[in-house]
């Protein structure tokens, strides 16, 4: 029986980012393989080689984090391949790296939070500043927001898993007059949505859970389709190739674009969002699709403040 | 009570064994106290009164005895069981909380006190019976801001505020200036005269033979005597005590004075001075004073513990004044602190590292950049011998001897170094008549060797056994000095009370 | 300002309590470096207790007793057996870390991760006050547990300067040979002290979990047992003066991210340390004056 | 000194004392195992799995092949390091407890060095990166003392505080001069195969354990052989009684405190040149918290703080194989581990 493991950056209750890796790994038993996984590993370099050696055919590091220790790993064992989720370097011949395009989705959460604010006053509370994907969100965000005529604020705080740091972030945001709020974070995330629900603001959310809080304030959320991207992967990791590249999902890969932006099952705003902003949005991903539209946030459009 | 029948004695411990590892603190003791009694506890340091006192107020479990009260056996260990039997004990180390008032100090663990404090009524009870003893104190003082003699009127206040029947004092009067001692055995006496009992353990025979209406003595955990004061003499008791003759010691000068060889001049810092004296090669300066009138600030700034905030300090001609420890032990000034359980000593320590502290950086106990042990085990086998120190062995530390044999090994250290001068406080601080002998002969014999001494104590006794010119300080300056010795004992009372604190 | 100042209440919050307990433990004598792990035992308990009950209620209580139990567990190993009570604290907290999340996995989730969700308590406006222009909806309008962390700041105050018992644990972390030679049992308070001193910090990790966030993840009080030692020291060991020093701590961070809002050129990194750069400037402008209770950290005799 | 007590009767200041309790050791240490094992048997039992099975993963991590050997001895150079640093500093009388900052400050020291010399010899590299990494932590030690003495403020809070500054500072470097362009990850660029750390072949272990054994035996011998080190007791056990002896406080403080943050700034150098071979956000996350750990289980004296650093590195890498091998929740781990040191400390080590 083919095996896949996962190594979590963090705890896999977290609700939000090691939670969807605990729920990867999950996704991929329907693909035939037996699964295991460990969180909090405080020895990378040792957790990817057992796996390696017990056999497991995809190792998988839930982190742009653990690109590093797999690099030094991999020679060693040829015929696994690793994986690391969110990175993006990859390594021939052995270790890849799989993201999806934040900057595309952050741009149409940008443009959504633009329109539906009424101070024109849109904000993101976001962690670990200057990490390529954070900054592709948060930039891509800002970007959008701007073009649609909003006033845009990042934040960064310290730990993306403290829930009730983000919540004072946001309600910081939000008595300075923004009323749409974004982010990028893990188990902290859940304090954005309840600042929002406290203050009856606006929100996004990184998953279905995240809309039953506040169902009447979350807009929409991007659901990571990672079951998706690593669907293909898989199957052509099961027939033998190995990968060694970095591999980004987007619009612009249908059919599996690496994430979607969801309200609920199949239904991807919620109904305050007018028929005109889902019709622009929309516009919008046709653009990335068919590559007329184009975004590559720097540094400087992610930076903190406004 | 029945007539019919003797009463039962206030107090009766009979055959207390305490021992502590091999040591056996407390032999088989048989001690009485009646009510209406001060009983004189004596005996050589480490002969184990402090050690029986603690087992009667249950600080420390007995190994074998009884203790009763008033006939009734004491029904616990702990010393709640022992103050509910009205016994009452001020510690030779004090048990005051020093961050704390003295109003809260007498509430702590005092029911009548209150679960929510009567703080206003307590002081009130305080001011009163403070009054009523004679014992000046101010209730909302913060114990750290107290002199010791204060600081025992609180314990005394403890006590007599809680009624307690039988008082026990292990040697109250180690830091009382004269006046003080007078005023405590004063204090002891009213309560004798209320019918309490009192034990009172000191050092000091005068004090005995003015006070006690009994004595017991003790040697090596056993009682070696008891006697009624009355028909003892000084002689007798000290004789009971130690076994040999402990009379003040009369080392015959060997050499005059010569030159200066300690030059202050101008000295002063906060608490102190300005001061200027000179002391000669073997001249011993003596300074007698009530506590706390800069003594302290005075050894400290000539030790180096405390800045000057200015003068000079020349020894041999070398300035001092604003030199390192190190470099004026190293210049040969030697200091014997009065605080030897904090200063003076680490107790943790063993012996042979308390005998090299402050030589740790010289020969015999480093060589080059390394130290020494097999050096420092010899050296300190032979410092113990010429010493006297007893213990088992170099490797004990400190925190196991009895209190005189602790301050061997500080004379030991400070002496040993062939010093060119000497500033000791309280050198003999709590030490029983033959180690104080020791001490002082010591002392002496250094003098002769031509160092110049400085020599500071409450003790007034002493420093004119000892010195060659007393010098009384008060308000941290002299209030005189003198070369008369004894013959001008009246002008040094005066200078001593005039501006006693 | 006002927003900065309400800000500063809520960041506040889980740190009094947390310095509260602290404060019952040093004064009493024992380090209190624990408090990361009872806060973060109640943190769980609370929102465990809440979700199986469904009562907040007991969510509470259980917050209570499982700080107590991380107390008792530092008391035993520290007052006890006399281990040294800085690393039995620090050991506790890991100790803690790991427990959380490991039961929190065995006992709601079958062994698997498990998300938790809760409503966050709710505010208590005070009929009248809450309507006061400014300070209603600052001081009135709060959720229970903060009206719960004034009241025991001072409830605390007094029963440490007023109390019989207040003032035998003071004696116990100054002087406990003192105490013990005025008849009480040193042993017996430092326990005491040290399990109450959990029970108080654990309430700070029920606002956190119940309060703020309504959920419990691992590790979820990221450090704040910490700011709340430095709190209590900066406070000198005072219910009132800690209360000032969380919010001080609180305002600091509010106004860090209201900083990094404004759009100072610096870096988030850079603008996070403000916080912890202006305790240690506090502090150093304090000075010397700190003092710790003379016998916090030694043995009993 | 206070200028109003002229004689004080107090109890020596802060006296700081450790000791193995002698009496009946052995039977204390093994009823503190047992007990440990009980404990986490029953945590596993309630996790449904088989407890005997779960400990003997664990030992095949711990012990079962030699590579297992050198993952938990290279586990445990980073608490030996930064643990007879503090160990140093608690002897002294000086609460330490900013390892955690100065390890990771060390890392970043190192992996500077190495990446300012892409050229160097491979010895000259990794000499100079491991001195960068001790000066890195040296400086960060040095700062807290510089406060503390400057200041007055407790040594307890400057480290502490610090500690949290410096994680912040070296987020700051790897977002900006230290880090690698592009990298998925807060992360310097791989650093010079030059400035590796020599590993030992089949042990897996990297030469940093060999250097963090030579610093405590030198600590070892500083502390018992030395002036120095009888004045760092001496100041451990009495304040007034150091300055009595002519101690310079402020320079034991300065030194004790520049010393340990050198070792803890090894201790990250080590983990970067030896284990990483990069800089990496978090790569030292709770090393120095469980150094003060590891220092008090070795009962302050650098030689025992050896097998202590081991028994934890064993424990940690047996734990963590054992999670892998047998799918028990990760944060058994830190139970186990807590659990054992909580037993071990009650039962053998009490202060004095
Ligand atoms: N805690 C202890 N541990 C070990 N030995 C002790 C302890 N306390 C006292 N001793 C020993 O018991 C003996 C009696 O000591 P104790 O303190 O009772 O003497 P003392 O008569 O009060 O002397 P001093 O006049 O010096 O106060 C001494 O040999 C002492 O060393
Ligand atoms: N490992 C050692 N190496 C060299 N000398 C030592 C060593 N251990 C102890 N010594 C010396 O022997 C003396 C007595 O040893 P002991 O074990 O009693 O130490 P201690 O002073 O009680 O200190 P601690 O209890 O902190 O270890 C010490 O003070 C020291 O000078
Ligand atoms: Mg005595
Ligand atoms: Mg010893």
């Amino acid at each position: 029986q083919d095996k896949a493991a996962i190594l979590l950056p963090g705890s896999a209750n977290d609700q939000s980012w090691n939670a969807l890796g605990y729920a990867i790994l999950k996704s991929l038993e329907p693909h035939g393989f037996k699964t295991a996984y460990s969180e909090n590993d405080a020895d990378e370099g040792e957790a990817l080689r057992d796996y390696a050696a017990q056999g497991y055919g995809i190792v998988m590091g839930h982190s742009g984090r653990f690109v590093s220790a797999m690099e030094q790993v991999a020679p060693d064992f040829p015929k696994t391949q690793f994986i690391a989720v969110s990175g993006n370097e990859g390594k021939a011949p052995n270790v890849m790296s799989i993201d999806w395009n934040n900057a595309q989705f952050g741009c149409q959460l940008g443009a959504l939070a633009a329109a539906m604010s009424k101070t024109h006053k849109v904000a993101g509370v976001y962690g670990l500043q200057g990490v390529p994907n954070i900054t592709a969100q948060a930039g891509g965000f800002r970007i959008c927001a701007a073009k649609a005529g909003a006033a845009v604020t990042i934040l960064y705080i310290k730990d993306m898993e403290d829930a009730a740091e983000a919540k004072e972030a946001a309600l910081s945001l939000i008595g300075q007059g923004a009323d749409v709020i974004t982010g990028k974070l893990n188990a902290a995330e859940t304090g954005l949505v309840q600042a929002a629900k406290e203050k009856h603001v606006y929100v996004t959310g990184r998953g279905f859970d995240q809309t039953k809080i506040a169902p009447d304030l979350v807009l929409t959320n991007i659901v990571e389709d990672w079951p998706g991207m690593f669907g293909s992967t898989a199957d052509q990791v099961k027939a033998g190739k190995l990968f060694g590249s970095f591999v980004q999902y987007g619009y612009d890969t249908a059919p599996v674009t690496g994430a979607a932006l969801q309200y609920a099952e199949g239904k991807p705003f919620n109904p305050v969002v007018p028929a005109a902003v889902v019709k622009a949005l929309d516009d919008m991903a046709a653009g990335f699709k068919s590559g007329a539209l184009k975004i590559a946030p720097t540094d400087a459009d992610a930076r903190s403040g406004s | 009570m029945t007539a019919a029948r003797a009463p039962a004695p206030l107090l009766s411990m009979t055959g207390i064994v305490r021992r502590y590892g091999t040591v056996r603190a407390n032999d088989g003791i048989d001690l009485i106290v009646q009510t209406g009694e001060i009983l004189g506890l004596l005996g050589e340091n480490g002969s184990g009164k402090s050690t029986l006192m603690k087992v009667l107020f249950g600080m420390t479990p007995a190994d074998a005895g009884e203790i009763a009260v008033r006939g009734r056996a004491l029904a616990g260990h702990r010393p709640s069981d022992a103050m509910a039997a009205g016994i009452a004990m001020i510690h030779q180390h004090f048990m005051l909380v020093e961050a704390m008032t003295v109003v809260e100090n007498v509430m702590l663990g005092w029911p009548a006190a209150g679960r929510v404090l009567r703080r206003a009524e307590m002081a009130a009870r305080i001011r009163e019976a403070s009054r009523r003893f004679g014992l000046d104190l101010d209730p909302e003082a913060r114990v750290a801001d107290l002199p010791l003699g204060r600081r025992q009127r609180v314990e005394i206040l403890k006590a007599v505020l809680r009624e307690a029947e039988l008082l026990v004092l292990d040697e109250p009067t180690s830091n009382l200036a004269p006046v003080e001692v007078a005023e405590l055995l004063g204090v002891l006496r009213r309560l004798r005269g209320e019918g309490k009992g009192v034990v009172f353990i000191t050092h000091k025979l005068p004090e005995v033979m003015e006070v006690c209406d009994r004595v017991v003595v003790l040697r090596g955990g056993r009682v070696a005597g008891a006697a009624p004061i009355a028909a003892v003499t000084p002689a007798e008791l000290a004789e009971m005590m130690v076994g040999r003759d402990v009379t003040a010691p009369h080392v015959a000068r060997t050499r005059p004075p010569g030159e200066v060889r300690l030059a202050v001049a101008g000295l002063a810092g906060p608490g102190l001075g300005p001061l200027t004296f000179e002391v000669r090669g073997g001249e011993v300066l003596g300074i007698a004073g009530v506590d706390g009138n800069g003594q302290i600030e005075l050894v400290e700034t000539l030790a180096g513990l405390r800045r000057a905030a200015a003068g000079s300090i020349a020894l041999d001609g070398r300035e001092l004044a604003s030199a390192s420890v190190a470099a004026r032990v190293r210049a040969g000034m030697a200091y014997m602190p009065a605080d030897r359980a904090a200063t003076g000593l680490v107790r943790s320590l063993s012996i042979a590292d308390n005998l090299m502290l402050r030589d740790s950086t010289r020969p015999p106990y480093a060589r080059g950049a390394f130290l020494a042990p097999g050096r420092l085990q010899a050296r300190a086998r032979a410092l113990m011998r010429d010493y006297d120190i007893r213990a088992p062995g170099p490797r004990v530390p400190a925190a196991r001897l009895s209190g005189g044999n602790q301050q061997k090994i500080v004379v030991a250290r400070e002496l040993d170094r062939r010093p060119a001068l000497l500033v000791a406080h309280q050198a003999a601080w709590g030490l029983d008549p033959g180690a104080t002998r020791f001490v002082l002969e010591r002392v002496l014999g250094l003098r002769d060797e031509g160092a110049a001494i400085v020599y500071v104590s409450s003790e007034l006794d002493e420093v004119l056994d000892i010195a060659d010119r007393v010098a009384v300080m008060a308000d941290g300056g002299f209030a005189g000095v003198t070369a008369q010795g004894r013959a001008d004992l009246a002008r040094i009372g005066l200078w001593m009370s005039g501006r006693a604190a | 300002m006002i927003d900065l100042l309400a800000a500063a209440i809520r960041i506040a919050t889980p740190l009094l309590f947390a310095a509260l307990g602290g404060i019952l433990s040093e004064r009493a004598g024992v380090f209190a470096v624990g408090l990361e792990g009872m806060m973060l035992a109640g943190a769980f308990a609370a929102a465990i207790g809440t979700w199986a009950s469904a009562s907040a209620a007991w969510g509470i209580v259980l917050a209570l007793v499982a700080g107590a139990a991380t107390g008792l567990v530092v008391a035993v190993v520290a007052v006890r057996y006399r281990a040294d009570h800085m690393v039995t604290g620090l050991t506790a907290n890991i100790m803690v870390a790991g427990l959380t999340s490991y039961l929190l996995r065995v006992l709601a989730g079958g062994g698997r991760p498990v998300a938790i969700r809760l409503a966050p308590l709710a505010p208590w406006p005070i009929p009248g006050l809450a309507d006061i222009p400014v300070l209603g909806p600052l001081l009135f309008d709060l959720p229970p547990l903060t009206y719960l962390a004034i009241f025991a700041c001072l409830a605390l105050h007094l029963f440490l300067g007023r109390t019989q018992a207040g003032l035998t644990l003071r004696a116990t972390g100054e002087n406990p040979e003192a105490l013990f030679a005025a008849g009480g049992d040193p042993l017996r308070v430092r326990v005491r002290a040290v399990v109450a001193c959990g029970a108080v910090a654990g309430l700070g990790g029920a606002v956190l979990s119940l309060q703020q966030v309504g959920t419990f993840t691992d590790g979820m009080t990221g450090g704040r047992g910490y700011l709340a030692l430095a709190s209590l020291i900066v406070a000198r060991w005072s219910p009132p003066a800690a209360a000032l020093a969380c919010l001080a701590f609180g305002a600091a961070q509010a106004f860090e991210l209201r900083l990094q809002g404004s759009g100072v050129p610096l870096s988030s990194y850079a603008v996070e340390m403000a916080p912890y750069l202006i305790a240690l400037a506090v502090l150093a402008g304090l000075g010397r004056s700190a003092r710790l209770p003379a016998a916090i950290g030694q043995p009993l005799p | 000194m206070s200028a109003a007590s002229p004689v004080s009767p107090a109890p020596p200041g802060r006296p700081f004392r450790l000791q193995l309790r002698r009496d009946g050791l052995a039977l204390r240490a093994l009823a503190a195992a047992v007990l440990s094992l009980a404990c986490a048997g029953l945590l596993v039992a309630l996790s449904g799995h088989e407890p005997l099975a779960v400990f003997a993963a664990m030992a095949a991590g711990a012990f079962g092949s030699p590579h297992q050997i050198g993952v938990a001895l290279n586990r445990a150079t980073p608490y030996l390091f930064a643990g007879s640093g503090v160990a140093l500093c608690f002897r002294a009388g000086i609460i330490n407890i900013g390892a955690e900052g100065q390890i990771a400050l060390g890392g970043a020291g190192a992996a500077a060095v190495a990446l300012a010399l892409p050229d160097a010899p491979p010895a000259l590299a990794v000499l100079a990166a491991l001195a960068g990494g001790a000066l890195a932590g040296a400086a960060w030690s040095g700062l807290a003392a510089a406060i503390h003495l400057g200041r007055g403020v407790h040594e307890v809070l400057v480290t502490l505080l610090l500690n949290f500054v410096a994680l912040l500072l070296v987020q700051q470097l790897l977002a900006g001069p230290l880090g690698q362009p592009g990298a998925g990850f807060l992360q310097s660029p791989g650093l010079p195969a030059a400035s590796w750390l020599w590993k030992a072949p089949e042990l897996d272990a990297h030469a940093g354990l060999a250097v963090a054994l030579a610093a405590a035996a030198a600590l070892s011998v500083l502390l018992w052989l030395t002036p120095f080190g009888f004045a760092l007791r001496v100041a451990g056990r009495s304040r007034p009684a150091a300055a009595y002896a002519g101690f310079s406080l402020s320079a034991l403080t300065w030194s004790a405190m520049l010393i340990a943050g050198a070792l803890a700034g090894l201790a990250g150098g080590a983990e970067v040149l030896g284990v990483h071979h990069r800089l990496i956000e978090g790569f030292s996350s709770g090393f120095g918290f469980k150094a003060v750990t590891v220092a008090l289980l070795g009962a302050l004296e650098p030689l025992a703080v050896v097998p202590a650093a081991v028994f934890v590195g064993l424990l940690e890498a047996g734990a963590l194989a054992m999670q892998r091998q047998v799918g028990v929740p990760s944060a058994l781990v830190a139970v186990i581990e807590g659990l054992t040191m909580l037993f071990v400390l009650a039962a053998t080590v009490r202060r004095a």
